[in-house]
């Protein structure tokens, strides 16, 4: 590997995005079950950063799954999207920022086509029109939220606590970026470091002390697939995909695995339960998993949020490893505590996979 | 057999946008399988359906539109970084699948047919909640792999939200709050001006009809198209 | 007193065409920006289809321009045009009054980083054709130690509209073939294969080069342009492919990739080309007046071209266009 | 009293003639035992049908002694091998009778079993042991002079070949060599022995006896007593079953390795390709060179001339064939998906067609001969309907080619079976190859299978077509499987010459050269085929004729590719003169 | 536990693990196999091609990529008749090549 091939890459795929002032859309997979991520990524950005990241309560899904899973018409996601713009403008911001990658990717196609084909942005502004009497400006900038994070990223390293570095032996963390196959695969130069080499996780990686795994199958999707999960039947194609990824970066041993799409850290996570009570193979060291985090919760955890207060009780492969590792304590008591310490009980544990 | 848009399908598919971004002249290279994840796992080649649909030849799109091979795709786009000639393989398939439930022909395949699940799950989620995915309706029992610590947390639902800083249900922002009745009906209107809610009304009438037809109740068909799975027949081997 | 004619590019274009002037008594003018005269070819080995030595060829070139006043290390910075004809600044600053100007700026490769998924200049195993046939010629090359499995990749920066390159650059076929003979050659015992879309034999005796590839040298070509290339835990490469014949994704280790880089347009000279007032055609090579019969004519009077400037060319079709531009040019200054 | 009459330089040629006995008769019963039962019931039978036995008399006179086959083809190797093997069987003959007028030298009476053993070699050394009567002695002499008259034209041809018309000799082993060695020097020093009763010169004779005898088992002179027997099992109607079995075997000792077959074998135009004769192929069999003679087997293209030119009828096409049978296939075919074939009696159509047409699998390939046959048979008003308009299934001839009997036997079943459902009355096939499958493999009774060159000169014939004799010159190709398979070699004469001037090749009806096309090789590859197909347009070429005229779709694509004038099948020729 | 479904093989022809043995062994008796182009002549032609999906350019691929099973099944289509050898521009002796496969 030759890294300068791969930092004039880099130099090449930079985007211009505006340090402040977003209009922020939330994510549905994410906040449904990762919702610590968002709530990290605002107090980061809000708090940490001091930053104007405004979210409007009139915002809805962006129908982007839907879309994708071919249920709603073109048209219909088209004017959805065309309806957040038109809250974005309402509510005096120009720079949009999305939570979710599959919005990003329709947010970036919309524009796109709108571009290429003017007559159908005016039917849609027509469709809006109709619909909701709005009426919608394009952002100015448009942003995914680990653009943020990614452009951050150096700040955040300053307010760090735990680098990815194994506290023990002092050596870098093996971690594995994984980016949601919107973010770039459909317009490269929407990504911050192209389709093929992106850079948006990798720079935080490099950032925070940690060390990339290229793996073979590092670009490959983790198998979402939309209809390929939403429907029991076909969820073996998204299992085989996060399989596929799996058996590649096995023997490169990593310690954690960074995403940036919402969906990908449950499949990589989930399936790895899956593929465990099916075959009795887990890919971390001693019957533990490998963890697939967000990088909101990898941006916290480096910059000492509680692992709870972060959600990470909310993944099936146990995390404990990782923060031992890493160095930061945590009380495993409250791990599977409600708020003020109620007791919620606790999952079964799985019958292969660790989970403690 | 009688569908809609017999004898018009080229037409009607070549009005789709995706088909004008998507689909110029393909040299056959075979980048887009190469790099496709459904190509590995199913009895799938983009490349070939990029073929039959710039044949334009009517029969042979009845027949695509017919069968389960159009259902494979994961939409991931990996294809579309990659064509020399600039196609979208992902976005011909996208104008082919909506093509396919707008004739009918799309009850034709067991993959087909469960746009009925897809499209009842995520478009009631959309009108009801304002979301694609709403916690409340992910159930665990139909969907084992939520694992342990998934049953977990939609047993505490409530509380584990509330922990996590969500505002489940709640007024105002923040994660999975509730949606205001305006915006809810705002995104209805936007269905009912689109398409989408023709499309949906359609797809679940056909899929009541099926039904009847099978002497199934609709929650049963809906297990039925849900869990049926030809798993053979769908591998490439 | 013979007329002066500036040839601007002293590879196999410029050095032919100033042979055949000569002869046909003007007086040619070399401008090269090289250290010396050959241009790629004088990089080369050995040539398709016959496996002649490259050398063999580029010496009887530079025997006869021996006569020829040739400018090396040295590039035309500026170009005015009146009555008299033209007026030519050099970068040593000399001047060089000339009846016309012979554009033979030949070719540019294909800058093979810009194939991002192909991972050179990443990935320590991928190279260019370019660099395996210095390896022919110097028999060094860290990356090759033994390979077992070697792969040649088509079309890259070519007929690909992501890279801006639609257009077929015409040798690299033949040449990958030469190449996968040659390197069977040094390692009998390696596995060779090629990823093509259509192996295109345009020439005399290039099909029989393709049937002994084949047969005689056992290379395996397979029908499908490489996808992506990875690199495993031991660096060796991972590519993916279809196999379009067989209907299938193809996957593969091997221990080199070899990128057939295409032929771009020399964009060096472009400044020089903007002040004679000839334009671009639509892949960004030299617009000649038409490709018929007008091949070395430009729309500008005096202004001539010849060899790869204007689109991708073998060496045969090279020097063919170098001896008609002479023709056209001893016809232009008779005319006159 | 018990005496022998006795001199130990007997003793080689008493041990030789013991051991080729002894060879022979157990080679008799392997050859007898090795033969189905079937087969053997109807060889004891037909020794005793009388005309069969007639047969069997006539011929192991005429062929074994008289070789009158030779003396058909060249007297002068016709009168050498008669001279050798008449001669030296009237001196076995005439020594025997002698045996009972001949007087021992010293007088001794030798009695029972002496007598027997003596008269074992008693008359091959009479000289030194009696005095004949004037009579016989000359009858010796006369035939010994015949024979040694016989060899000196071997050993002429030995070093000539070209003499006797023969350019192609076949090539010997050490084994070979020193039995004709022993067998042209046998009879000189009997001679020499004989009149002047030196010693040695008897123990040469003997020594050579045995030398011959001895080796005779392991080299092409085998012949002499193999073929015999295999006269008599050919008529008695068998066909060979199996390689280096039964009936094969005593056919591949039989072989004399004469070598006519070489020159006439189409792939003799290089010396190695030579190798692959039957001759040859032969050879290797008897070696049990199992290797080998499968490849020649296989490589041989069946054209059959080897056999139409064999002065003993040798079946080696059959017997290659049976090689063929014998190699063992690791998947068996399947073709299942034919079973739902049937007549596609077109729309409309009433009334049975009473001509059905099978066009073939060739003839797909050579569209212009189907449509010619169609203007052909629109042109007499035949109520015709083609059998594989869109593809149809293959005739079995190149299954039963590859040895795939019972596969080749399911098509044929189906073929059949389509045929019956037409109710045609009558057959038509373009393609030799297929022809020669549908004459003798299907079960067609009552339909009449033709050959369209017989199918076309019965429509002149009966002025159902009526044709204009053309200005052109053709030279006919007799196609293999339907001249030397069928003896159709005057229809198509007849045919042609209605249309045009036919000018003769150099090599016509069963002497014609095979195309090089054939199917029946697997491992011919496309050069040297072409060499094959060069050598026999050459032969065509002879008198200069302007277009080659076939009829086989198989031989009209190979000539095209390689012909200096136009190739054309008979039928299309047929429709530029209606 | 039963999720109702599970992971699918991979269709990729694994280039690096494909046992050639037969096609090498074929190819020492036929070089010819080598020199396929693909043209799909044979294919076109082919007698059992017309009502099955008999392919020899498939078939001499297969063998390339590990399917020896599924070759030896549509091999089992053939029907010799030779109309493929006819037509290939490579001259390659086919019904030679498919009887050895056989044996």
């Amino acid at each position: 590997m030759i890294i300068e091939g791969k930092q004039k890459i880099w130099a090449d795929y930079q985007k211009d995005i505006p340090d402040d002032h977003y209009f922020y859309v939330r994510s549905c997979i994410r906040q449904a079950f990762f919702p610590g991520s968002e709530v990290t990524f605002l107090d980061i950005t809000r708090n940490k950063l001091g930053k104007d990241f405004y979210e409007n309560p009139y915002h809805t899904t962006c129908g982007g799954i839907a879309y994708h899973s071919d249920t709603i018409p073109q048209e219909t996601a088209m004017t959805i999207i065309a309806r957040q713009f038109a809250l974005m403008k309402e509510s005096g911001y120009e720079n949009y920022v999305c939570s979710c990658i599959t919005s990003f990717g329709c947010y970036t196609e919309t524009l796109e086509t709108w571009h290429e084909y003017p007559e159908l942005e005016a039917k849609i502004r027509q469709y809006l029109w109709d619909s909701c009497k709005k009426e919608f400006a394009k952002p100015k900038y448009l942003a995914h939220a680990s653009d943020i994070i990614y452009k951050f990223r150096f700040e955040i390293a300053k307010q760090m606590k735990f680098p990815l570095v194994n506290a023990k032996t002092g050596k870098p963390l093996k971690v594995v970026e994984h980016i949601g196959c919107h973010y770039s695969k459909m317009f490269p130069s929407k990504g911050f470091g192209g389709a093929e080499y992106p850079h948006v996780l990798v720079g935080m990686i490099e950032a925070w002390g940690g060390e990339v795994v290229d793996y073979p199958e590092r670009r490959q999707c983790c198998g979402f697939g939309f209809r390929q999960y939403f429907v029991q039947a076909n969820r073996g194609y998204s299992e085989s995909n996060t399989h596929k990824k799996f058996e590649s970066m096995e023997p490169y041993e990593p310690d954690l695995i960074i995403t940036n799409c919402p969906g990908c850290p449950y499949f990589l996570d989930r399936w790895q339960y899956v593929i465990a009570e099916q075959t009795g193979k887990t890919y971390g060291k001693n019957g533990y998993g490998i963890p697939a985090l967000t990088y909101e919760e990898v941006a916290g955890l480096v910059m000492g949020y509680d692992p709870w207060d972060l959600g990470l009780q909310m993944h099936q492969v146990a995390i404990e490893p990782l923060l031992e590792k890493m160095g930061i304590p945590y009380d495993p008591k409250k791990k599977y505590q409600g708020l003020n310490g109620k007791d919620l009980g606790q999952p079964m544990c799985p019958s292969c996979i660790k989970s403690v | 057999m009688e569908y809609r848009f017999k004898g018009h399908l080229v037409e009607e598919l070549y009005k789709d946008y995706r088909i004008k971004e998507g689909m110029k002249a393909c040299m056959n290279c075979g980048v887009c399988t190469a790099v496709c994840p459904a190509a590995e796992f199913y009895k799938y080649n983009p490349k070939n359906i990029v073929n039959i649909v710039a044949r334009k030849n009517e029969e042979d799109l009845e027949e695509l539109l017919k069968s389960d091979t159009i259902w494979y795709c994961g939409e991931c786009m990996s294809c579309v970084t990659r064509c020399p000639r600039a196609n979208a393989p992902g976005l011909v398939i996208m104008a082919l699948r909506k093509l396919s439930m707008r004739s009918g022909l799309y009850m034709q395949s067991e993959k087909g047919r469960q746009q009925y699940v897809v499209v009842k799950d995520l478009c009631s989620n959309i009108l009801n909640y304002g979301y694609c995915v709403y916690p409340r309706t992910f159930d665990y029992e139909t969907h084992k792999e939520f694992g342990p610590v998934g049953k977990w947390i939609n047993d505490n639902l409530d509380d584990l939200h509330a922990r996590m800083g969500s505002n489940l249900d709640g007024d105002g922002p923040g994660g999975l709050r509730k949606i205001p009745k305006e915006s809810l009906d705002q995104l209805k209107n936007i269905f009912d001006v689109t398409g989408a809610t023709e499309l949906m009304e359609q797809v679940l009438n056909d899929a009541h009809q099926e039904a009847v037809k099978e002497n199934l109740s609709d929650e049963e068909y809906f297990m039925e198209v849900y869990t049926k799975n030809d798993w053979e027949k769908h591998l490439n081997h | 007193m013979k007329e002066n004619i500036l040839i601007i590019g002293g590879g196999a274009a410029g050095m032919e065409a100033a042979t055949q002037l000569q002869k046909l008594g003007l007086n040619p003018i070399i401008v090269e920006k090289s250290e010396a005269l050959g241009g790629h070819i004088a990089q080369w080995d050995r040539l398709f289809p016959a496996f002649h030595p490259a050398k063999d060829v580029v010496d009887q070139m530079l025997e006869q321009v021996k006569d020829v006043k040739t400018y090396l290390n040295t590039e035309v910075t500026d170009i005015q045009k009146d009555n008299n004809g033209f007026h030519a600044v050099l970068s040593n600053n000399e001047t060089i009054d000339a009846k016309a100007v012979i554009l033979a700026t030949g070719f540019d490769i294909f800058k093979a980083e810009r194939k991002q998924e192909y991972g050179y200049g990443i990935y320590n195993n991928v190279m260019t054709s370019v660099e395996l046939e210095k390896f022919f010629r110097t028999g060094k090359d860290a990356r090759i130690n033994n390979p077992k499995k070697i792969g040649f990749v088509h079309c890259v920066g070519a007929r690909d509209v992501k890279v801006c390159n639609t257009y077929c650059s015409k040798v690299c076929c033949t040449t990958a073939l030469k190449q996968a003979c040659e390197i069977k050659e040094v390692f009998p015992e390696a596995e060779v294969y090629t990823f093509y879309m259509d192996l295109r034999m345009f020439g005399p005796g290039y099909e029989d080069l393709y049937l002994k590839t084949q047969k005689d040298f056992d290379v395996k070509c397979v029908r499908g342009r490489v996808c992506e290339v990875s690199e495993d835990m031991d660096g060796r490469l991972v590519i993916k492919a279809e196999d379009t014949l067989f209907g299938k994704p193809l996957k593969m280790t091997l221990d080199v990739l070899v990128l057939m880089c295409s032929m771009e347009k020399n964009k060096s000279i472009d400044a020089i080309q903007q002040k004679l007032g000839v334009a671009n055609n639509s892949d960004g090579f030299m617009q000649n007046k038409d490709m018929y019969l007008g091949m070395n004519d430009t729309k500008q009077d005096g202004v001539f071209v010849a060899g790869a400037c204007t689109a991708p060319k073998s060496l045969p079709d090279t020097v063919g266009e170098a001896r008609s531009v002479a023709v056209e040019v001893f016809n232009y200054i008779n005319n006159k | 009293m018990n005496q022998y009459i006795f001199h130990p330089f007997v003793l080689p040629f008493v041990l030789g003639m013991a051991f080729v006995l002894t060879y022979c008769v157990v080679g008799l019963f392997r050859v007898i035992c090795l033969l189905p039962k079937d087969d053997r019931k109807q060889f004891w039978r037909s020794l005793v049908t009388p005309k069969t036995a007639w047969a069997n008399i006539r011929d192991l006179f005429g062929d074994c002694l008289f070789h009158v086959k030779i003396w058909k083809r060249n007297p002068i190797l016709g009168y050498m091998h008669s001279a050798i093997a008449f001669g030296w069987f009237m001196i076995i003959v005439i020594g025997h009778v002698m045996l009972f007028t001949l007087k021992p030298l010293e007088g001794v009476e030798v009695e029972g079993f002496a007598r027997t053993f003596t008269n074992f070699y008693y008359p091959i050394f009479y000289k030194h042991f009696a005095t004949e009567t004037p009579v016989f002695a000359f009858l010796m002499d006369f035939f010994l002079l015949m024979i040694i008259s016989g060899i000196l034209i071997a050993v002429v041809k030995k070093i000539y070949s070209k003499i006797v018309g023969v350019k192609r000799v076949t090539k010997f082993g050490f084994a070979d060599n020193m039995v004709r060695f022993a067998l042209w020097t046998i009879f000189p020093f009997r001679l020499i022995a004989e009149k002047s009763n030196i010693m040695a010169f008897w123990w040469l004779y003997s020594i050579d006896l045995m030398i011959f005898m001895c080796l005779l088992p392991f080299t092409r002179y085998m012949h002499i007593p193999t073929e015999a027997l295999f006269i008599l099992l050919r008529h008695a109607g068998l066909k060979p079953r199996e390689p280096r079995k039964g009936y094969a075997l005593a056919q591949i000792y039989s072989c004399p390795s004469c070598g006519l077959c070489i020159d006439a074998c189409p792939m003799s135009v290089n010396d190695k390709m030579s190798g692959n004769t039957s001759a040859y192929f032969m050879k290797k069999l008897r070696n049990a060179d199992d290797k080998e003679a499968k490849r020649i087997a296989e490589t041989c293209m069946q054209c059959g001339k080897c056999v139409a030119v064999c002065p003993l009828s040798i079946e080696s096409c059959d017997i290659k064939m049976t090689q063929r049978e014998a190699t063992p296939y690791i998947i068996n075919s399947d073709h299942s998906y034919l079973e739902d074939r049937h007549f596609d009696r077109p729309q409309g159509a009433e009334k049975s067609p009473s001509v059905l047409y099978f066009a073939g699998c060739m003839t797909q390939l050579t569209p212009k001969i189907m449509r010619a046959m169609k203007q052909i048979m629109e042109a007499a008003g035949e109520n015709y309907e083609f059998m594989d308009k869109d593809g149809g299934i293959c005739c079995g001839r190149p299954m039963l080619l590859s040895g795939k009997t019972a596969e080749a036997q399911a098509m044929i079943a189906k073929n059949t079976e389509i045929i019956k459902q037409s109710r045609a009355k009558k057959l038509v096939l373009s393609c030799p190859i297929c022809y020669k499958v549908f004459k003798e493999e299907n079960h067609l009774e009552g339909i009449e299978i033709q050959h369209h060159t017989q199918y076309i000169d019965e429509l002149i014939k009966n002025g159902k077509l009526k044709v204009n004799k053309g200005e052109v010159n053709y030279v006919y190709h007799d196609p293999c499987e339907l001249g030397r398979a069928f003896g159709v070699y005057d229809e198509p004469r007849e045919v042609i010459e209605n249309v045009g001037n036919l000018k003769k090749a150099k090599s016509e009806k069963e002497l014609s050269i095979c195309c090089g096309g054939s199917l029946g090789s697997f491992n011919l590859t496309q050069q040297e085929r072409d060499e094959i197909t060069e050598n026999s347009v050459n032969d065509l070429m002879f008198n200069n004729p302007e277009q080659i005229v076939t009829a086989c779709p198989l031989c009209l694509k190979t000539f095209a590719r390689k012909s200096p004038v136009a190739v054309k099948d008979i039928a299309e020729v047929v429709v530029e003169n209606i | 536990m039963d999720f109702g479904f599970c992971l699918s093989p991979s269709s990729h022809v694994k280039m690096d693990s494909i046992d050639l043995t037969t096609f090498n062994r074929l190819k020492e008796t036929n070089p010819d196999v080598n020199t396929c182009i693909a043209c799909g002549s044979c294919t076109a032609t082919c007698t059992a091609g017309n009502f099955t999906e008999m392919s020899f350019r498939r078939l001499l691929l297969m063998l390339q990529r590990g399917k020896e099973d599924e070759a030896k099944k549509m091999i089992q289509r053939c029907m010799l008749c030779g109309k493929c050898t006819l037509v290939c521009p490579r001259g390659i002796n086919i019904r030679k090549i498919l009887l050895d496969i056989t044996r």
